[in-house]
């Protein structure tokens, strides 16, 4: 029935999550093998989804019943096409985890790297669980594990106000799970049944209501939340800023998408049964991603401070995401998708970029860091990579993604939309050039900078191989749409097409 | 600020008794919850999982991947308060300025209230641990009286804990429960003693693994389960007594292991 | 007992559930607020638990003396759970509070807010 | 006829840009590895110039960007034309930086930008496709705003900031406007004679069109939308100055050719009935750029505008849908840029050996700096349209190509633009020539050394061959024959 990869489907969330309890012990002697233990972990970790996903390509989806239980009995781990998206992350976490290595020495002292890893990895296999679970219990206690750890990286960099980014970013989070949990237990009640499949059948069967509803609304609500949507995101600019660019570049790139991947999951869910009306809920993604993406950018043309620029960047691009979504046309919801990847890619190497220049530098805003590419010139060269890239300019991996959600938005007769994307980006270049030229061609203010010098290999390798990956899956677009457009396909039928 | 905290609340009730209005009655045996799944577990858990309690059963056997990472949560709990910069420690050199201008976080850069200053206000004893007399904890004024109780019953607290543990398949107990009391008696021994004393009840080697404890033992067993019965977390249906064992590592992990993990977060925190 | 078709129970999980928002919102002082965030997660597991209790049901905690119908088992599994859950965001967020305190000297948002 | 040959001459200037970036070469070896590639990619660009004559398509197909786009390179006879004569002038303008351009920390980055907008419009050159074209072209927009900012003075770095607005706003319309035609004919691959289908919703034609000629509009400076122009022109320095008018905006001209023949097709364009109004903008850009630029002091201010007049030709002809015209406006594209190339070489000249950048400054620089003036004076007059020089022979096309197409008003701005061009470059050659000498400013009056002159002069001489060769064959009317055959089926 499956190939012999199947078997490592529970192993592949395991392993990170038993890494992280033993990281502790490990490291017991000396503080510092903890990175290199996290990155281990990783790597076979990264072995074990590739497995997964050359399962998935030779086979299709498949199930795990977790204990031996058939799907509605126990907890199934599902492996379909969207749950691929856990390879990209767990490979970005393998490159991003020895950026962290020197990164940490100013921010931590030795002793609490072994927790720090331990949460990292926490995050890892949390992300993991989350992407793959079929169970609507189970994806909220990965969500807890994911949130939980999230909470805690965020803190981990500084005192006072990290603390409190991070309390911020807890309470509303946590509201946000809670009501995750509320919609689950109402779908139970309804239903009787937690596996998603099961419950989405019971659903059809119940034929709508308003509980059904409110519980569609509560998760959505939550999922808007994790994802940082315009009215909901005041927790993300300060939580994103504030942590070690490592984490940021984790939270920006990855953990935001848990929003993006749990509505999906719930869409399947609700239009598997049939008991939602499109037109109205497209309509409003549609809407609040265009408004995202315009406020996102809004607020980051007038930031100084590099780091909170790129957190509001973040949240303009969930704006894309859900704009596409919202389109539901197959070429919009196909951008979309691929958006995820490739702004987890393209966020990432913008993080650790204006990470290594911090921690070169000591300075983190447009105004101090005046002629920093003259020091660093392949750090700033990996920025411009990734600001070009963000802003969607051919032909990097931005370009892309807005290229089919624009697409698709002609396609969903919807050209004003598809307009409005193509030239929201530029808005968004108006901060990244200000960047640009702040990095490139004005003169350095600050001794430190006009001093500064390149990173260590362990820090500029990672920097470059994402830059290098933002090009690479800029001309070669064709790549991650293996992955989505089977996806899609599986998606597209719950979602009016 | 209160209006507009009323004015949402309100919005967010709404909906929420609209929901629970349509939901079906709660305790009637037709709903959905007790004729789907949950019915088949009271049909036929005891012959599957070997249980009596079948809150037990369904935690450890049907549900066991989420109790797994349910204890996971709690272990990235204890990463997360360990993880945090302590109160005392100086910081490491050259720490990265904090950002600028984001609305609503306090500015950084200018003064801020000295630490101590605020310290000897005092919320929860907050005394960094150098200070701290090794033997007794003399800050913590506590009454003699109930520093002997506490002492003479906490071993009974403890048997009770055990008590609770492995009485769980068949009452209501198991091991969280007595993970909460374990944490409970080092607390509370931690509060009358002092911390270093009821520290010192953990042997300083064993604590990196103790804490983790919970999530190796579900490995382990999710392991043996596959070697068994070649599913993840499985438990081989027809030698109830490979079952036992099996469940019973597990609740003396999550005891010993959350236990752990819970007091060393009280004492984690006072910083 | 179910006037205007509302099953009071559920309608008591919600106000409870309201208290707590409001706590969250709406008072300054950190601590308070978390405690509204307690306050609305036991309001969550007492409707799961609530939901699983069946008219005359016993505990589904199968030895002599008890028979059926016996509540549903799975929301207690899942509420459990919830409990661990909750009490480790607790743990996180007191330990956040303990080092804002420490770092700047208060726990109300206003004066947060006020300081430079 | 899949062929590496494209592939090779837009790849080969990279070279230079890995060996200026990354290479810790001595400055002897840079050189070489920034001039070896130039040259190469000129005779590969020449080889290919020979295969489309011979009437063979090279292409490459070189990456697959998406299930249904490739990323291809495919030379016809008019990106044949237009690629050698980037690959020519980006050699001259290359020769002629290493005098101009300043050592220091930001020479290399100068020459990293310079060779990579050079592989791009090379690209653009070869594009077998609106996608490629689109890459291509907003590659090597957002590039040259390295160069246009190179000096790094306010006015550059505002200059910058004006060029970089306009042309990603004219990029993302011309996103827009491939979106559109994506939309409506699910392929982007140019066909001469264009593939949209007639019977498509007009709306979304017209609105295509738009998208595509005000975006492409921006780059070719077209007249409401000349703006960045005479900013980035005098602030960036003289041999990107040349390359930016001669081959860059030219870009923006080809773009509309390529829409306007390659994806909509003559019969098209007409049906929708756009033409006329393409033809009031294009005269007035013509018009209003020549009478601006008579009123300019600054030279290199001047010569900007004289660009934005004489590129208005290209649209002109576009709009007026003949053969000949249009074999014309090829021709105009490749002798206006050695021509605008000469012009600023010169303007160059004088900055570098003298600072003088005004043109009443420039009295009595005809008798100091006699080969500068000279090769001034004949681009000058190959401008305006004398004979035998290479201006009269593409003005003369033009103007023939009218008369068959019986477009009096073209004829008619035709002249006048021409009389305007003697009204605005003339002054500067009386100037040079014959204005009393004024006061000498710092150490004027030299000729600058052989590596900046050497490529003004070649400039100049090609003006005189152009002029002189035309009608044999290989030389640009014969190509630009070849494309117009392509595009109005046999001529």
């Amino acid at each position: 029935m499956t190939g012999p990869w199947a078997e490592a489907l529970p192993w592949a969330i395991v392993l990170p999550l038993v890494g992280a309890a033993l990281t502790p012990a490990v490291a017991v002697r000396h503080p510092r093998v903890s990175g290199f233990w996290a990155w281990g972990v990783l790597l076979v970790t990264a072995v074990l989804t590739a497995g997964l996903v050359s399962e998935l390509v030779a086979r299709g989806p498949f199930s795990y019943g977790l204990g031996g239980w058939a799907a509605s009995y126990g907890i199934e781990l599902r492996f379909d096409h969207f749950s691929a998206w856990v390879l990209p992350l767990v490979v970005l976490f393998v490159v991003i985890v020895p950026f962290s290595w020197r990164y940490l020495d100013h921010v931590m002292p030795d002793e609490r790297r072994p927790p720090f890893y331990a949460l990292l990895l926490l995050n890892a296999g949390g992300m993991i669980g989350f992407c793959v679970t079929g169970d609507l219990f189970n994806l909220f206690v990965f969500t807890e594990v994911v949130s939980l750890s999230s909470y805690a990286l965020v803190a981990v960099g500084g005192r006072g106000l990290a603390a409190f980014a991070a309390l911020k970013y807890l309470f509303i989070g946590a509201v946000s799970s809670l009501l995750m949990l509320f919609a689950t237990a109402q779908l139970f009640v309804l239903s009787g049944s937690l596996n998603m499949a099961d419950v989405s059948l019971r659903l059809g069967e119940i034929g709508g209501g308003t509980a059904v509803m409110v519980a569609f609304a509560a998760y959505a609500v939550s999922f808007m939340v994790k994802a940082a949507m315009f009215p909901v995101h005041v927790w993300l600019p300060d939580a994103h800023a504030i942590a070690p660019s490592p984490v940021s570049a984790v939270l920006s790139g990855m953990v935001v998408k848990v929003g993006i991947v749990g509505m999906l999951r719930i869409y399947q869910i609700y239009f598997g049964a049939e008991v939602l009306e499109l037109g109205a809920f497209n309509l409003a993604l549609v809407w609040l991603g265009a408004i995202s993406i315009v406020m996102g950018a809004f607020f980051a043309i007038f930031q100084d401070d590099i780091k909170l620029m790129l957190a509001y960047s973040t949240i303009s691009n969930i704006g894309y995401i859900v704009l596409g979504l919202g389109l539901a046309s197959p070429y919009a919801v196909i951008g979309a998708a691929v958006h995820v990847f490739n702004h987890a890619l393209i966020k990432a190497t913008l993080f650790l970029a204006a990470g290594s220049i911090i921690h070169q530098t000591g300075f983190r805003t447009l105004s101090d860091l005046r002629g920093v590419a003259r020091t660093m010139p392949q750090t700033s060269a990996a920025m411009a990579i990734g600001a070009v890239s963000i802003v969607g300019l051919p032909p990097t991996a931005g370009f892309v993604c807005k290229w089919y959600i624009a697409l698709g938005a002609f396609e969903a007769n919807q050209a004003p939309f598809g307009f409005a994307l193509v030239f929201g980006a530029l808005f968004i270049f108006i901060y990244y050039i200000r960047m640009l030229n702040a990095f490139y061609f004005q003169p350095p203010v600050h001794a430190s900078v006009a001093q500064a010098s390149e990173t260590p290999w362990s820090m500029r390798g990672p920097v470059v191989l994402l830059a290098s990956l933002c090009l690479i899956l800029g001309v070669l677009g064709g790549i991650p749409l293996t992955f989505v457009e089977p996806a899609v396909l599986d998606l597209l039928p719950f979602w009016g097409q | 600020m209160r209006p507009w905290s009323l004015l949402l609340v309100l919005l967010v009730a709404l909906p929420l008794v609209a929901g629970v209005a349509t939901l079906p009655p709660h305790d009637a045996p037709d709903a959905p919850i007790h004729t789907q799944v949950g019915a088949l577990y009271l049909e036929r858990g005891v012959a599957e999982t070997g249980m009596k309690n079948l809150v037990t059963a369904v935690l450890l056997n049907y549900r066991g991947f989420d109790t797994f990472i349910e204890v996971v949560v709690i272990f990235t709990a204890l990463a997360a308060v360990l993880a945090l910069p302590k109160g005392s420690a100086p910081l490491p050199k050259g720490n990265a300025p904090l950002p600028k201008g984001s609305a609503p976080v306090p500015k950084g850069n200018a003064p801020l209230p000295q630490p101590d200053a605020a310290r000897s206000q005092g919320v929860g004893g907050a005394r960094s641990r150098e200070e701290e007399a090794p033997e007794v904890a003399s800050d913590v004024p506590v009454s003699p009286v109930v520093r002997f109780v506490v002492r003479l019953l906490a071993p009974f607290i403890a048997m009770f804990a055990v008590a609770m543990l492995f009485r769980g398949h068949i009452t209501p107990g198991g091991g969280f429960q007595a993970a909460a009391v374990f944490a409970a008696v080092f607390i509370a021994l931690g509060l009358v003693l002092g911390q270093d004393r009821a520290a010192r009840l953990v042997p300083v080697d064993w604590r990196p693994w103790l804490q983790g404890v919970a999530p190796l033992a579900f490995a382990l067993v999710a392991w043996i389960g596959w070697r068994l019965t070649g599913a993840f977390l499985g438990y081989p249906i027809d030698d109830h007594t490979v079952q036992e064992a099996m469940g019973f590592v597990l609740e003396i992990a999550i005891a010993v292991g959350g236990g752990v993990v819970l007091a060393r977060i009280f004492l984690e925190m006072e910083t | 007992m179910q006037p205007f078709g509302l099953d009071l129970d559920y309608v008591a999980v919600v106000a409870l559930f309201c208290v707590g928002l409001y706590m969250l919102v709406a008072k300054s002082n950190l601590l308070k607020k978390l405690l509204g965030l307690n306050v609305m997660e036991t309001s969550v597991f007492a409707f799961i638990v609530t939901a699983g209790m069946v008219e005359g049901g016993d505990p589904p905690i199968m030895v002599a003396g008890t028979s059926a119908p016996y509540a549903s088992p799975i929301p207690h599994a899942m509420v459990l759970t919830g409990i661990v859950v909750a009490v480790s965001v607790t743990a996180v967020a007191l330990a956040l509070i303990v080092q804002i305190h420490a770092h700047f000297g208060t726990i109300e948002i206003d004066e947060l807010k006020e300081l430079p | 006829m899949s062929s590496w040959w494209p592939g090779v001459a837009v790849a080969l200037p990279l070279v230079g840009v890995a060996a200026v970036s990354f290479g810790r070469l001595t400055e002897r070896w840079r050189i070489a590895a920034l001039v070896v590639p130039a040259v190469a990619a000129l005779a590969v660009a020449l080889l290919i110039v020979g295969d489309v004559l011979a009437g063979r398509t090279p292409e490459l197909f070189v990456l697959r960007m998406t299930p249904t786009l490739w990323l291809v390179l495919r030379v016809d006879a008019p990106g044949a034309l237009y690629g050698a004569t980037v690959a020519a002038l980006g050699l001259l303008a290359l020769v002629y930086s290493f005098g101009y351009v300043q050592r220091g920390p930001r020479w290399s980055r100068y020459f990293a930008f310079l060779m990579a907008s050079f592989t791009c419009t090379m690209g653009v050159a070869y594009a077998g496709n609106l996608l490629t074209f689109l890459i291509f072209y907003e590659a090597f927009s957002v590039l040259t705003y390295a160069l246009v900012v190179h000096e790094q003075t306010p006015e550059a770095i505002r200059a910058g900031a004006k060029y970089i607005a306009y042309i990603l706003v004219g990029g993302s319309l011309v996103l827009a406007g491939i979106l559109l035609t994506y939309f409506l004919a699910g392929d982007l691959t140019f066909v001469a004679g264009g593939f949209l289908a007639a019977d498509a919703a007009r709306g979304q034609l017209l609105a295509a069109f738009w998208c595509f000629v005000v975006g492409f509009g921006v780059k070719a400076a077209l007249v409401p939308l000349h703006g960045w122009v005479p900013d980035a022109h005098p602030a960036a320095p003289a041999p990107f100055s040349a390359v930016l008018s001669g081959v860059m905006v030219a870009a923006g001209a080809f773009g509309i050719m390529r829409v306007a023949l390659d994806v909509y097709g003559a019969p098209l364009v007409r049906a929708l009935g756009v033409a006329p109004w393409l033809t009031v903008i294009a005269s007035v850009t013509v018009l209003l750029g020549a009478l601006l630029a008579i009123g300019q002091d600054d030279l290199k201010r001047r010569l900007a505008y004289s660009t934005i007049s004489q590129m208005g030709y290209l649209t002109l002809a576009v709009s007026l849908l003949g053969s000949g015209v249009m074999a014309g406006a090829l021709v105009h594209l490749v002798h206006h840029a050695f021509l605008k190339g000469t012009l600023f070489f010169c303007a160059g000249l004088w900055i570098h050996s003298s600072g003088v950048r005004r043109v009443r400054d420039l009295r009595g620089m005809g008798a100091r700096m006699p080969l500068t003036a000279a090769a001034f004076t004949l681009a000058a007059l190959g401008m305006i349209g004398v004979p035998p020089l290479s201006g009269f022979v593409s003005k003369w096309w033009l103007g023939v190509g009218m008369l068959q197409v019986d477009a009096a008003i073209g004829l008619a701005v035709l002249l006048a633009g021409a009389l305007l061009a003697a009204a605005y470059l003339l002054p500067v050659v009386y100037a040079a020539y014959f204005a009393p000498a004024g006061p000498i400013a710092g150490h004027a009056g030299r000729e600058a050394p052989a590596t900046m002159l050497a490529p003004t002069l070649v400039a100049a001489a090609l003006t005189i061959v152009f002029g002189l060769g035309s009608h044999y064959g290989g030389f640009p009317l014969q190509l630009a024959q070849a494309a117009v055959a392509a595009w109005f089926g046999g001529g």
